[in-house]
């Protein structure tokens, strides 16, 4: 287990790798929602039109 | 007669919706283009486009030929804008406006006194222009036009807030312009009877 | 119809034309004028209230509170600077002038140095007494608030014609513009402390001035561009 | 060459061959990022000086190189939509800032948690980097703000393009200015200008890293274009016929 100690370091480097991960994370899925919320706001809106057209 | 103003293919979107496409006109000197239709129908953003305020989303605005966006300092010393917003300053008086209108654009304060005399605001020349009523501020946007030897007017709805001597003193003022080898493009609601060549734009 | 070149008038006689109207502008309305100063005088003033009054400490952070509360004066002013244009409608009149936007922007900026930077500056060694700062800074305090406020007017001018069609502009125009000012604030108040501890000064003045001459070459530029934009 | 360039500009051909890199994009840097994060956390030596600390600089420098990347695409590709009006280098503008965003802050944090063993201190003002950072994040958050506050996108593009340019200009002199600031303080700056002496050990894990980060950037990038395009273009036919494919047919 020394290896992940890293040198009485342990909590500074593993927390800057975490956030990192999270960082990563979140805009992937922050990108993938702002696409599925574009996507279905203009499906709404020719649904909208294909049915009073 | 030589055709001074031209439009190709115009089209404008505002937001969702789409104010006019594929529009197309020519107009000669001498000649009025009258651009009818409802409210919000884009007839001031047709003629914000007209004087390059407003970019087009296709199309392109030609004065002699030429696109206005190539040589757009040339079309702009030919044109004078009339707009809802009278464009001067409230806290200034008439005449300090119009002098500062002179460094905009080539004017000549020269004849000013027989102009303002013939708007009937010659008394008013002292008084800050927002003590003037709404009518004698849109006299006041109708000595810009006047002192400016501009050949192009471009006026969006210019009989508003005017009562009937002013009314029928705008169709004479652009007929004796028209005459004058100019032209002009103009947003109204009402019909117009004026004996000069007119085109009709309606916009839905 | 006379011919195309007698259309335009003559450049010189545009950019007088628009300071002019907008120092008569300023004379009319002296709000304008005074406010930035009292607001300058307050914040400085502010400072030593909430600090406490003890002598080194306000000759430390004297200089930095000058330039802090300058730098807020004039961002102050400058969200009016195209905005009372744009409602009257002589925004439309300027841009479709003959004369080249980026040279009416400039005026524009001059006419706000002018009426909120240039007393900015005459106002400034009263306030530097206060701060009982010693007296050969204060000439270095001047010359770096004159080439900052022009800076700054500068600068504004760009920020206040990107937000001027917009209702909660005064907000964005502080977060656009501050950012961009922060080199004008370092160099400025480190200058002055350099000066108050008989430091050489001149690297400092020498950038402000070249910082000075960039915004004079680009921000009218950048300015006319934002006001086309804003005002489609 | 040409003729590539011009078929990707147009928005329907885009929308298509993003759609075909991004996965390889996302594999490259998957592979880098695994193989400099277990090399730089196990395998490189500790640093003589700050011992195993040091291992943050292998999320730290590309984060922060990130966010210079981040802004530079975002001038550039503004610069090229006022010019040439391509929405599409409006869109790709649109999509690079809350990237940039997210990496500014990143390499903030990541910098601090490194600074809190070193100086004892979260935020040190007398390092000129983070403090540039700092005022690089303002930059994006006044970019962001602005693009928040015009409803109209094609308004919105031209008014941040604008932004995004004077902020580029302003970007270098920021740096100097900080770098001059802080030099009034203490001298050379307390962490070694290069940071830890780099032997190549340690130098592997983090080109791998900077790369692995920039494919992961680049993918990111596409993948939100992709919706920047999709939104400006919602009212054409390729559009409509490929979000209601079903109604097609009737």
């Amino acid at each position: 287990m020394e290896l992940f100690a890293m040198g009485e370091y342990g909590p500074f480097v593993w927390s800057s790798y975490f956030l990192t991960l999270v960082v990563v994370i979140v805009s992937a899925v922050q990108a993938r929602q702002r696409h599925r919320q574009i996507a279905n706001g203009i499906r709404q809106r020719l649904k909208a039109e294909e049915t009073n057209e | 007669m030589a055709e001074l103003l031209s439009g190709t293919d115009l089209s404008l979107l505002r937001g969702e919706r789409c104010l006019f496409e594929g529009l197309n006109f020519a107009l000669s000197a001498g000649e009025l283009l009258l651009v009818q239709g409802p409210n919000g129908s884009g007839k001031t953003c047709l003629l914000r486009s007209i004087a390059g305020l407003t970019g087009l989303e296709t199309g392109y605005i030609s004065w002699q030929g030429v696109p206005t966006e190539r040589d757009r300092q040339s079309f702009s010393a030919e044109v004078v804008w009339m707009a809802h917003r009278v464009g001067f300053k409230g806290d200034l008086t008439l005449i300090e406006n119009l002098r500062f209108e002179t460094g905009l654009r080539s004017a000549t304060l020269g004849g000013i006194d027989e102009i303002l005399a013939r708007l009937g605001i010659s008394r008013l020349t002292e008084l800050p222009l927002r003590c003037l009523s709404a009518g004698q501020q849109r006299r006041v946007a109708l000595a810009r036009m006047l002192i400016s030897d501009a050949r192009l007017w471009l006026m969006d709805e210019p009989f508003t807030n005017l009562d009937a001597a002013g009314q029928t003193l705008v169709v004479d003022l652009i007929s004796e312009h028209l005459a004058k080898d100019g032209a002009c493009v103009m947003a109204a609601h009402r019909e117009l009877e004026i004996s000069v060549p007119v085109q009709r734009i309606q916009l839905q | 119809m006379n011919s195309d070149e007698a259309k335009i008038p003559g450049l010189w006689h545009g950019l007088r034309s628009i300071v002019r109207r907008d120092l008569l502008l300023a004379w009319k309305r002296p709000g304008d004028m005074l406010n930035p100063l009292f607001f300058f005088a307050m914040v400085s003033a502010l400072f030593p209230l909430a600090v406490g009054p003890s002598a080194e400490q306000l000759a430390i952070s004297g200089p930095g509170v000058l330039w802090v509360a300058a730098l807020l004066a004039a961002l102050l002013s400058l969200n009016s600077l195209f905005l009372n244009d744009y409602e009257d409608g002589s925004l439309d009149q300027i841009i479709l002038s003959p004369q080249p936007l980026p040279l009416l922007a400039l005026g524009k900026s001059v006419s706000h140095w002018l009426v909120s930077g240039l007393p900015l500056v005459i106002v400034s060694p009263l306030v530097a007494m206060t701060f009982r700062m010693p007296v050969e800074t204060v000439g270095v305090l001047m010359v770096t608030l004159v080439f900052g406020t022009i800076s700054l007017s500068l600068l504004g001018s760009i920020g206040a014609a990107l937000t001027v069609g917009l209702n909660r502009g005064n907000a964005l125009l502080s977060l656009l513009i501050l950012p961009l000012a922060m080199p004008v604030l370092i160099f400025g108040a480190r200058t002055v402390s350099l000066a108050a501890a008989d430091d050489a000064v001149a690297a400092g003045i020498y950038f402000l001035a070249a910082y000075c001459m960039l915004a004079i070459t680009f921000a009218p530029f950048a300015a006319a561009a934002a006001l086309k934009i804003s005002n489609e | 060459m040409w003729k590539f360039l011009h078929k990707l500009a147009s928005p329907p051909h885009f929308y298509d061959l993003s759609a075909k890199i991004i996965p390889w994009f996302s594999v490259g840097a998957l592979a880098f990022i695994a193989y400099g994060t277990i090399a730089g956390l196990f395998f490189a030596p500790a640093d003589y000086q700050q011992g195993d600390a040091f291992r943050i600089i292998y999320v730290h420098v590309p984060a922060a190189y990130l966010s210079m990347l981040a802004y530079t695409a975002m001038a550039v590709s503004a610069g090229i939509g006022l010019i040439w009006r391509m929405k599409l280098a409006h869109a790709v503008a649109a999509a690079a800032a809350p990237l940039g965003a997210w990496f500014t802050f990143l390499a903030l944090a990541t910098g601090s948690i490194w600074g809190r063993p070193m100086w004892g201190t979260w935020w040190e003002w007398g390092d000129p980097r983070l403090t540039s950072e700092l005022i690089m994040l303002f930059l994006y958050f006044g970019y962001m703000a602005l693009r928040g506050a015009i409803d109209d996108t094609a308004k919105a593009d031209r008014a941040s393009a604008v932004l995004a340019l004077v902020g580029a200009v302003n970007i270098p002199i920021i740096h100097f200015s900080v770098e001059w600031w802080s030099s009034l303080h203490q001298g050379p700056t307390l962490v070694r200008e290069g940071g830890p002496a780099i032997v190549p050990a340690m130098m592997y894990p983090l080109l791998a890293m900077i790369i692995g980060f920039s494919l992961l950037f680049a993918a990111l990038l596409l993948a939100r274009v992709r919706s920047e395009v999709l939104y400006r273009e919602r009212r054409t036919h390729w559009v409509r016929k490929l979000l209601m494919p079903s109604e097609e047919s009737t």
